[in-house]
């Protein structure tokens, strides 16, 4: 416990909050009366990141994991609360991000070399440019005459190790990594994972690592963080997690991951589906799903509380 | 060049290039097409005459029928008009002013309407509904009334002499000014399925400038459909070019297009010289015949949900 | 069911619903024709599940595509039999086919958005299937299509006939979907990646489902999935495809735990655990050629650990490798190096 | 429902005040009027007289204005040509040129649907092709040029059809039909084959190239895996929702019709809005030409709105709040 | 019988007031009559009135005809006449101009009027040809004692309706459809016609009108095109009647400005130039192969078919483009100039074509005409706004039927109503004098020799360049036994049909 309070965060988010207009167009509200209708897709959510470690962001579709993302790297503005970024010096940290999909996160009119150089610092000459975009991709297993070649000339495994090499060109210490294996075919999904512990014990990267996938995400992260419905509902490290899940919802989710190792077992199926963001249940919104719900569940929000094995949940059934 | 050699062979190689060899109708339709628009372009080299040279024209010759018909001649192959232009020659030069206005005009909308479907697309909100009310306003103007519109304003606005030299320009502009709404709309939805891919996100991380963003990165990903539908437009605009010359509105009888040949021959089809109407108007149904098969065969080879 | 006879028959395997043998698939090109599917042979029992696996582009869907007789042109069946009940179908005409198709064979596809006309309440596209099957009035139609949707979890049916696909949760239409694959009572359901699209906690739904249509109708289920946990829970045999080939075929059991195929074997080590953590996964290198581009010999060699050159000439064919069979030579009196 | 008529009233307004400020802005470039009112041998002094009682001589921004304040109460002028009120021009014309409107979009619906649905499902037989190539020459041939043609071939040599007008018509109300009477009938074969030809081409073209995607599309895929007949999965899945599209295109098409129709009209005689655009143009007739402006506006608006209300009634996923 | 008649015209109203306009009043003249009207030879012959005389230079008397009705059988009186003159006269009409000589109209009795001119005026009979008379009882019952006034939504009663005294009546009528005339049984006149109906259908688009009358689906059209007159002579059961119109051709030139646009100088001031302009154009190629024969090419701005008309001056400079090129270069302009020029497009037979092979000519001896063509409506808004240089224009002298018409719409230098048609264009004092003579002078002979003078001096002057004379070519059925006067107007009362 001591090394966090010692150790600085590279990454530190503080009640992150972001909201969107969904509302129908102006006109169109003025005329029916229909007041402005808002998705709050991500709400109050707070962790840091050490340097050099991994932390996982797991939860259903829709959850807000990628606008978690998409707000650390600045795509999006926050709502609310802050999003730091930075060394012990106060030095800028450079991040860069790895997609879900394969095939969109890569322009199809480029020529990889030319993905892969547009991070890099303008004051780079042309043959310096070309060796350094041969070395990335001799680093993430790919030849250097490949940088000629065009996306659709890769498979999904090799495109998405380019967009990490076009990370690395950028000298980011910080990938935010979303769903980067969640497109692939197992056998490949293995080769990138691989390749990013190797990078993260080589260079030193910190990942924030979004996956659905909970074994992915225990083969890769040290700390994990548990979202429902653009809440952080759990977080902690990750075995304590894995092994000793607080939150009823992170228990039904790793109850319901179909395991290879222990078939035929008897899965609940979550009860009910996922509720609609645009008008969330009230107090914790968990609770229509949550085999341990209480009164006071429907009226109060939880907040997130240490428990005496190291985890932080938001629950009212659960003892802090 | 051996780049160029290579593309050239990737080309010939490629799915695109099969389908081609593999369809005779375009083959074919691609031939007439280049021999058309090489006799347009070549009009002053290989016409034997000069219809727009007044000094050259003798009245005497006028309405001579075509060279295997009684009372032809073989300096004129296909006959003369009213004027005692060589109506080969004025086909050659008229092909050549309606593939010009029509090549300038859907340039002229295409630029238009692929710059303001980019900025709607990608910047989305007011501007967005801006540029597209913008566009059903100008869809509420029929074509013609455009045509009409700015031929009215550029008479007034031009001085008196420079009025007949402008009417190309206007002509384009009438006729481009119509057709922009359909190049912003395809652009502006291709730009919103394009802006929300990572890539741009991954730009837009590596701090690349938003300019930069639409034209190197979103630009060349929506061109594919926008340069099918200037294909297509081409052949409607060369043929509007003729509707407006109909309504008196296209070019001037100085510098006649396909369309002008046909309106003054439309008045002739009665009266026996059917040479002077039916040859330009052969032409230019085979001229956009030939460019709507070419695009035709375009959209389908290129549309990638048919694959 | 354990092993299977490999050997040609003249007849169909007795008791088996789905008999396909050495079943082949082209696409002719410009020149010559691709092969994307050869020599696949399986059988499904009565109320058996047979998981699917195998790479991105391995023939899965193909395969499944085939067997319900709605191959996309210009790819076609050019060789080998399907006996459906015994009876050979894939030689029939194009509307004896049809009449298989929802009555003897259903089908479910991997998207639920996509598989239901969003113009049309699920009610009418459940009673026109059932309609389309059994002849009968719009009412007995309509109660069928009703206890098509308890069965298949839909609470409040009678509502819920009258609305569009777009005012179901993605989950719901998975189910409604299945409900229509039931709608002819087939004997075959063909599944393709039936979970792909839906989150965990309801993919544990779908797979409940599956297994229940199994055990109490006895329907044979061919389930294609890319997820090895989703086979793990479902499948009662396993068939791993790579590159157009079946590569391994066996009781799941046998499949994950002890894999004969190195490619199996590869498969099964790259798969993280959520129960231990490893240091490094296992993985195989490179990935699977694209159609056309295949190695001679056993498409796999290029990747394969223990590859000699045997596998590099020769194609390997599916035999009985104890608990399983494989379709590689270390299992065929060990001359792979 | 009423939300969105609501907007498109708002938008109806809108897009009228535009059009027809435009237009204001445009009339003083045409040409005078008076000279065609007088005569050329109309006095100096007339001629001014005649401007101011028209209010010519004011400027463009008073005279849209006092356009607009007329108009509000309905009262759009007197045309200078017809010496009528343009409200009675416009509606005496409108069913004329309604009527051939509605025929060729008929045509154009009831031949090129089937067309488009045919050379979809067979698209290499030797029908589709040489049906795809007669679109192709629909859409490459001049509208005047066939109706140059068909006058030719029927009217002159054959003499079995009138080269002009709309033959005898019968009054219904303000409205007049030339379609219960076999003159009317008659007279209207020309004029609609020549502006059908293109309509036809395109609808084709149209439901052609929706029923290519919508036949690979997966619901179609698993219509026909559900072992609906060939029937089912084409003409009511596949077709209804290739025709969501055709729906928009044809909107807009009728309305542009209207704009289509000058040539069909002029080279016919068919005494529609066409013509009567056509003469006010010619005549600088500008209360006809705001007017008429206005009314184009206000036709693409309420069309949309159809066209919106039909696809509310196809669709269901649109009717959801 | 009936004739069904097309034109590309539509009558603009059935209000013979509220148009001056050749086309409408030639038509419903078949409705209304004036005091006068013209013959079969363009003679003017007593119409409504019987007889006249001139008490003084400037008072008339004119005898009415007794026992005329008009069609609704109300009786002519000389009421009506000072009602039509009245209204007709009125402020905004356009017919207040040419009744403007007129200072009053006094009743002597039911069938006698007394007129006061404001001054000595020579035509007033000519004049008094187009102005019809109305029948004040009927206008009032319809509520149209004014002439249609266009900025207010008031009147417009006689859109579809009308009460005269022709030889037709007006059956029914849908603008720009077809408007339809029955004989009037009770006309005073003798009746020569066999016509019981006249079905009347505009048809502006010129190939389609004479389709329609090649189909047989009209009877007679007015001006078929040069270009289709042998087709339809050629035509079994067609014909064509042919006869010189009295619109002369001409093109009109600044010859004031001090320069030209885009020059630093005004060429066409010098008589030279203006002179090698005329030599440089071919006029009977024209004729030949634009034309068709169809014309008459003219030195003179009068049709033969006019009264005063001077042969002997009608003499053209001939076509010669040496004379042309010599001219040229003794006034300055060897290398020839740019010349910017102006001509409608439709508004006479040929415009376009004419202009089109006119710059071909220019161009052999130098010139670079650069040609704009233009919709009449704008034509005709710009020419006498004094905006283009060189310009085609068409000259009749309707619908007086009298040179004083011509001298002085286009010979007249540009002074307040005078000269109108002559913007910027040919001045000379003499013409200038003689003009508003050749107005009042009521002996024939001191007219002919003013105009003669007029005449010469702007042809040796070269202030227009005269091309030629139209023909009206009218076509029809060879059932119809038309008149073809050289005004154009159809006067259907001449007609029959077998
Ligand atoms: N630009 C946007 N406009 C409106 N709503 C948005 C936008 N982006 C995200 N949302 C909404 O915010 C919520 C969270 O979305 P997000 O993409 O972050 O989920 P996610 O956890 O990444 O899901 P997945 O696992 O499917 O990627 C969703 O309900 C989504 O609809
Ligand atoms: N219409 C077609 N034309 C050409 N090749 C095709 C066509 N359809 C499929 N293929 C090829 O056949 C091969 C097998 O495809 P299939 O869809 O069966 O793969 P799959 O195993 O289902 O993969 P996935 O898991 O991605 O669904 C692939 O390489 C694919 O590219
Ligand atoms: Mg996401
Ligand atoms: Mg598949």
């Amino acid at each position: 416990m001591n090394a966090i309070v010692t150790e600085l965060p590279l990454l530190k988010v503080a009640n992150l909050g972001r909201t969107f207009d969904v509302s129908a167009p102006f006109l169109q509200r003025l005329v029916t009366r229909v007041p402005r209708r808002t998705v709050k897709a991500v709400d109050d959510v707070s962790f840091t990141i050490r340097p050099g470690t991994t932390f996982s962001l797991v939860g259903e579709s829709g959850c807000g994991k990628s606008t978690v993302a998409r707000l650390i790297a600045g795509l999006e503005k926050p709502t609310n609360g802050s999003v730091e970024i930075c060394k012990p010096g106060g030095e800028r940290v450079r991040l860069q991000m790895v997609f879900q999909d394969p095939v969109g996160s890569l322009n199809p009119r480029w020529r990889i070399g030319q993905s892969i150089a547009e991070p890099m610092a303008q004051k780079l000459g042309r043959a310096e440019r070309r060796k350094r975009i041969g070395e990335l991709l001799v680093t993430v297993g790919l030849a250097p005459s490949d940088a000629d070649k065009y996306p659709h000339e890769f498979s999904g495994g090799q495109r998405q190790r380019i967009s990490i090499a076009r990370a690395l060109a950028a000298e980011a210490e910080l990938l935010l990594l979303d769903e980067p294996t969640s497109a692939l075919d197992v056998s490949v999904q293995a080769q990138v994972l691989n390749l990013l512990k190797d990078l993260q014990q080589k260079l030193g990267l910190t990942y924030l690592f979004i996956s659905h996938n909970l074994s992915v995400v225990r083969f890769l992260t040290d700390r994990i963080g548990v979202m429902y419905l653009g809440r952080l509902v759990e977080e902690g490290p990750g075995e304590v997690i894995l092994e000793n899940p607080q939150h009823p919802y992170t228990r039904l989710l790793l109850e319901t991951v179909p395991d290879l190792e222990a078939p035929k077992r008897d899965r609940a199926p979550l009860g009910g589906d996922i509720p609609s963001p645009l008008n969330p249940p009230s107090g914790c919104t968990f609770h229509p799903r949550c085999p341990l719900a209480m009164d006071i569940c429907k009226k109060e929000r939880p907040e997130l509380k240490r428990t005496a094995i190291g985890a932080n949940v938001a629950c009212h059934a659960v003892q802090g | 060049m051996s780049q160029l050699v290579l593309r050239l062979k990737a080309f010939g190689n490629s799915e695109l290039a099969w389908r081609f060899r593999n369809s005779p109708p375009v083959i074919f339709a691609a031939v007439v097409l280049i021999v058309l628009v090489f006799c347009a372009a070549a009009a002053n080299l290989i016409a034997p005459h000069n219809p727009f040279d007044p000094a050259t024209l003798n009245i005497m010759d006028a309405r001579l029928p075509p060279a295997w018909i009684d009372g032809g001649s073989s300096t004129y192959l296909l006959g003369t008009d009213e004027q005692g232009r060589d109506i080969l020659s004025t086909i050659f030069y008229g092909m050549r002013v309606s593939i010009l206005v029509g090549i300038a005009a859907v340039a002229f909308s295409m630029t238009i309407g692929v710059a303001l479907g980019l900025i709607a697309g990608y910047l989305g909100g007011w501007v967005d509904t801006v540029i597209m009310r913008l566009g059903d306003i100008q869809l509420s103007f029929p074509t013609i009334m455009i045509a009409f519109f700015i031929d009215g304003v550029a008479k007034i606005v031009m001085p008196i002499g420079m009025r007949e030299e402008m009417r190309f320009y206007v002509v384009i502009l009438a006729i481009g000014v119509a057709d922009w709404v359909q190049f912003a709309r395809t652009v502006r939805a291709a730009t919103m399925i394009e802006r929300r891919k990572d890539y741009v996100a991954a730009a837009r991380i590596s701090e690349v400038s938003g300019v930069r963003i639409l034209l190197a990165h979103i630009l060349p990903n929506t061109i594919g459909p926008v340069l099918v539908l200037a294909t297509l437009g081409l052949g409607v605009a060369i043929l509007t070019e003729a509707i407006l010359s109909f309504l008196g509105l296209g070019m001037p009888p100085s510098q006649p297009s396909l369309g002008t040949l046909i309106r003054a021959g439309n008045d002739l089809l009665l009266s026996g010289e059917w040479w002077i109407s039916l040859f330009p108007g052969a032409a230019l149904v085979l001229l956009v015949l030939a460019v709507n098969i070419v695009g035709d065969w375009l959209r389908d080879v290129l549309n990638p949900r048919l694959r | 069911m354990t092993g299977l006879a490999l050997e040609p028959r003249p007849t169909a395997l007795s008791g088996a619903v789905l008999d396909v043998h050495n079943l082949r698939i082209e696409f002719p090109l410009r020149q010559h024709s691709l092969v994307a599917v050869d020599d696949v042979s399986f059988s499904i029992g009565q109320g058996e599940i047979l998981g699917v696996v195998g790479e991105s582009g391995a023939g899965k869907s193909l395969t499944g595509s085939a067997l319900i007789g709605l191959l996309q042109p210009p790819g076609r069946i050019s060789g080998g039999t399907v006996h459906l009940s015994g009876q050979r179908i894939d030689d029939l005409p194009q509307a004896e086919q049809r009449k298989l198709r929802g009555r003897h064979i259903g089908a479910i596809f991997q998207d639920p958005l996509t598989s239901l006309d969003p113009l049309f309440t699920v009610g009418r596209q459940l009673t026109e299937t059932i309609r389309a099957h059994h002849p009968g009035n719009a009412e007995t139609a309509r109660a069928r299509a009703l206890q098509l949707l308890r069965e298949v979890g839909i609470a409040d049916p009678e509502n819920r006939f009258s609305q569009y696909p777009h005012q179901f949760s993605g989950g719901m239409r998975q189910r409604i979907v299945i409900a229509l694959a039931l709608a002819g009572e087939p004997e075959l359901i063909i599944a393709d990646e039936p979970t792909t699209a839906l989150d965990v906690s309801v993919q544990a739904q779908i797979i409940g489902l599956l297994k229940r249509l199994a055990a109490t109708r006895g329907t044979a289920i061919m389930l294609v999935t890319h997820d090895m946990g989703v086979i793990a829970e479902t499948a009662d045999r396993v068939a791993v495809m790579y590159a157009g080939r079946v590569v391994e075929i066996g009781p799941v059991d046998e499949v994950i735990h002890r894999p004969r195929h190195p490619y199996t074997a590869g498969l099964m080590a790259s798969i993280p655990s959520l129960n231990r953590k490893a240091d490094r996964l296992a993985q195989i290198d490179g990935s699977m050629p694209r159609l056309g581009s295949w190695p001679a010999g056993c498409a796999f060699n290029p990747r394969c650990p223990k590859a000699g050159d045997r596998c590099r000439s020769e194609l390997p064919r599916l035999a009985d490798a104890g608990g399983t069979s494989a379709a590689c030579f270390i299992h065929q009196g060990g001359t792979a190096i | 429902m009423i939300s969105l008529l609501a907007t498109r009233l708002t938008s109806v307004i809108l897009v009228m005040l535009v059009v027809s400020a435009l237009s204001f802005s445009i009339f003083n470039f045409l040409g005078d009027p008076v000279n065609n009112i007088l005569g050329v041998n109309a006095t100096l002094a007339q001629r001014d007289e005649l401007r101011v009682a028209l209010g010519l001589d004011q400027s463009t921004f008073v005279q849209f204005w006092r356009f607009v304040e007329r108009a509000v109460v309905g009262d759009f002028g007197v045309s200078y040509r017809n010496r009528q009120p343009v409200v009675d021009l416009i509606l005496a014309r409108l069913p004329a040129t309604l009527e051939l409107v509605f025929c060729a979009t008929v045509i154009a619906l009831a031949v090129g649907i089937p067309m488009g649905v045919y050379t979809a499902l067979k698209p290499r037989g030797l029908v589709s092709r040489s049906l795809q190539f007669g679109s192709l020459l629909g859409i490459s041939m001049p509208q005047f040029l066939i109706g140059m043609l068909l006058i030719l071939v029927f009217s002159v040599e054959l003499r079995w059809l009138s080269a002009f007008g709309r033959g005898e018509v019968v009054k219904l109300g303000w409205w007049t039909t030339g379609m219960l009477t076999t003159s009317g009938l008659k007279a209207l074969i020309m004029p609609t084959i020549t502006l059908a030809v293109f309509q036809v081409s395109m609808i084709m073209r149209l439901v052609r190239g929706e029923m290519l995607e919508v036949v690979r599309t997966d619901f179609v895929k698993f219509a026909r895996a559900r072992g609906l007949s060939d029937r089912a999965v084409y003409l009511t899945h596949a077709l209804r929702n290739s025709l969501l599209p055709v729906i928009t295109i044809t909107g807009l098409q009728i309305g542009s019709l209207i704009a289509f129709a000058i040539v069909v009209e002029a080279v016919f005689q068919w005494p529609g809005m066409g013509m009567l655009i056509l003469q006010a143009i010619e005549f600088a007739d500008f209360p006809v030409m705001a007017a008429y402006l206005a009314f184009v506006g206000f036709s693409f608006v309420t069309i949309n709105l159809i066209v919106d209300l039909i696809y509310l009634a196809v669709d269901p996923r649109l009717r959801a709040k | 019988k009936t004739l069904r008649f097309a034109e590309s015209q539509e009558i603009s109203s059935m209000d013979p007031h509220a148009a001056r306009e050749d086309f409408t009043l030639s038509l419903i003249g078949n409705v209304y009559e004036g005091l006068v009207r013209w013959n079969k030879e363009l003679k003017i012959e007593p119409a409504l009135a019987e007889s006249w005389e001139t008490l003084s230079d400037t008072k008339w008397r004119f005898h009415l005809r007794k026992g005329v009705e008009f069609h609704n059988g109300n009786p002519f009186t000389a009421d009506d006449v000072i009602f039509s003159f009245e209204r007709a006269g009125s402020p905004g009409s356009p017919f207040a101009g040419l009744l403007e000589p007129i200072a009053e109209v006094v009743k002597v009795d039911d069938h006698t009027i007394d007129m006061t001119l404001k001054r000595k005026y020579a035509l007033l009979l000519n004049d008094f040809a187009g102005w019809y008379i109305l029948d004040k009882e009927f206008q009032e019952s319809i509520g149209a004692q004014k002439p249609l006034d266009l900025s207010t939504n008031t009147g417009g009663a006689m859109i579809t309706q009308g009460i005269g005294t022709g030889p037709f009546k007006v059956a029914s009528r849908e603008p720009d459809v077809k408007t339809v005339f029955v004989a009037n049984d009770k006309w005073w006149d003798k009746r020569e016609h066999n016509i019981d109906e006249i079905v009347y259908t505009p048809i502006a688009n010129n190939a389609t009108r004479v389709a329609a009358l090649l189909s047989g689906e009209v009877d007679f059209i007015r001006n078929a095109p040069p270009q289709d007159v042998a087709r339809i002579e050629a035509t079994s059961g067609m014909q064509i009647m042919r006869a010189p119109h009295l619109r002369n051709i001409f093109y009109g030139m600044d010859q004031q400005s001090k320069t030209l646009p885009g020059l630093d100088s005004n060429p066409l001031a010098d008589v030279r130039v203006r002179k090698a302009i005329y030599q440089a154009i071919d006029i009977e190629g024209i004729k030949r192969s634009i034309m068709r024969d169809n014309s008459r090419p003219s030195a003179i701005m009068m049709a033969p078919q006019l009264p005063f008309y001077d042969a002997s001056l009608d003499v053209r400079f001939p076509y010669d483009v040496e004379a042309s090129k010599a001219l040229l270069k003794e006034a300055g302009y060897a290398d020839g100039f740019t010349l910017p020029m102006d001509c409608p497009a439709g508004s006479f037979i040929n415009d376009e074509q004419i202009c089109q092979a006119t710059v071909g000519m220019l161009a052999k001896v130098g010139i670079k005409a650069q040609l704009t063509m233009h919709p009449p409506v704008q034509f005709d808004t710009e020419l006498p706004a004094g905006k283009y240089s060189f310009y085609m224009l068409g000259w009749a002298g309707l619908p007086t039927l009298d040179a004083y018409n011509i001298i002085s719409a286009t010979f007249h230098t540009p002074t307040g109503d005078l000269g109108a048609w002559n913007p910027k264009g040919y001045s000379n004092a003499r013409v200038d004098e003689l003009t508003p003579q050749i107005g009042t002078e009521y002996d024939a002979e001191k007219r002919q020799e003013m105009i003669s003078e007029v005449m010469k001096l702007h042809r040796d002057e070269v202030g227009k360049i005269m091309l030629h004379q139209q023909f009206l070519t009218w076509g029809m059925s060879d059932k119809v036994h038309a008149i073809v006067p050289a005004d154009e107007y159809t006067r259907f009362w001449y007609y029959t049909m077998d």
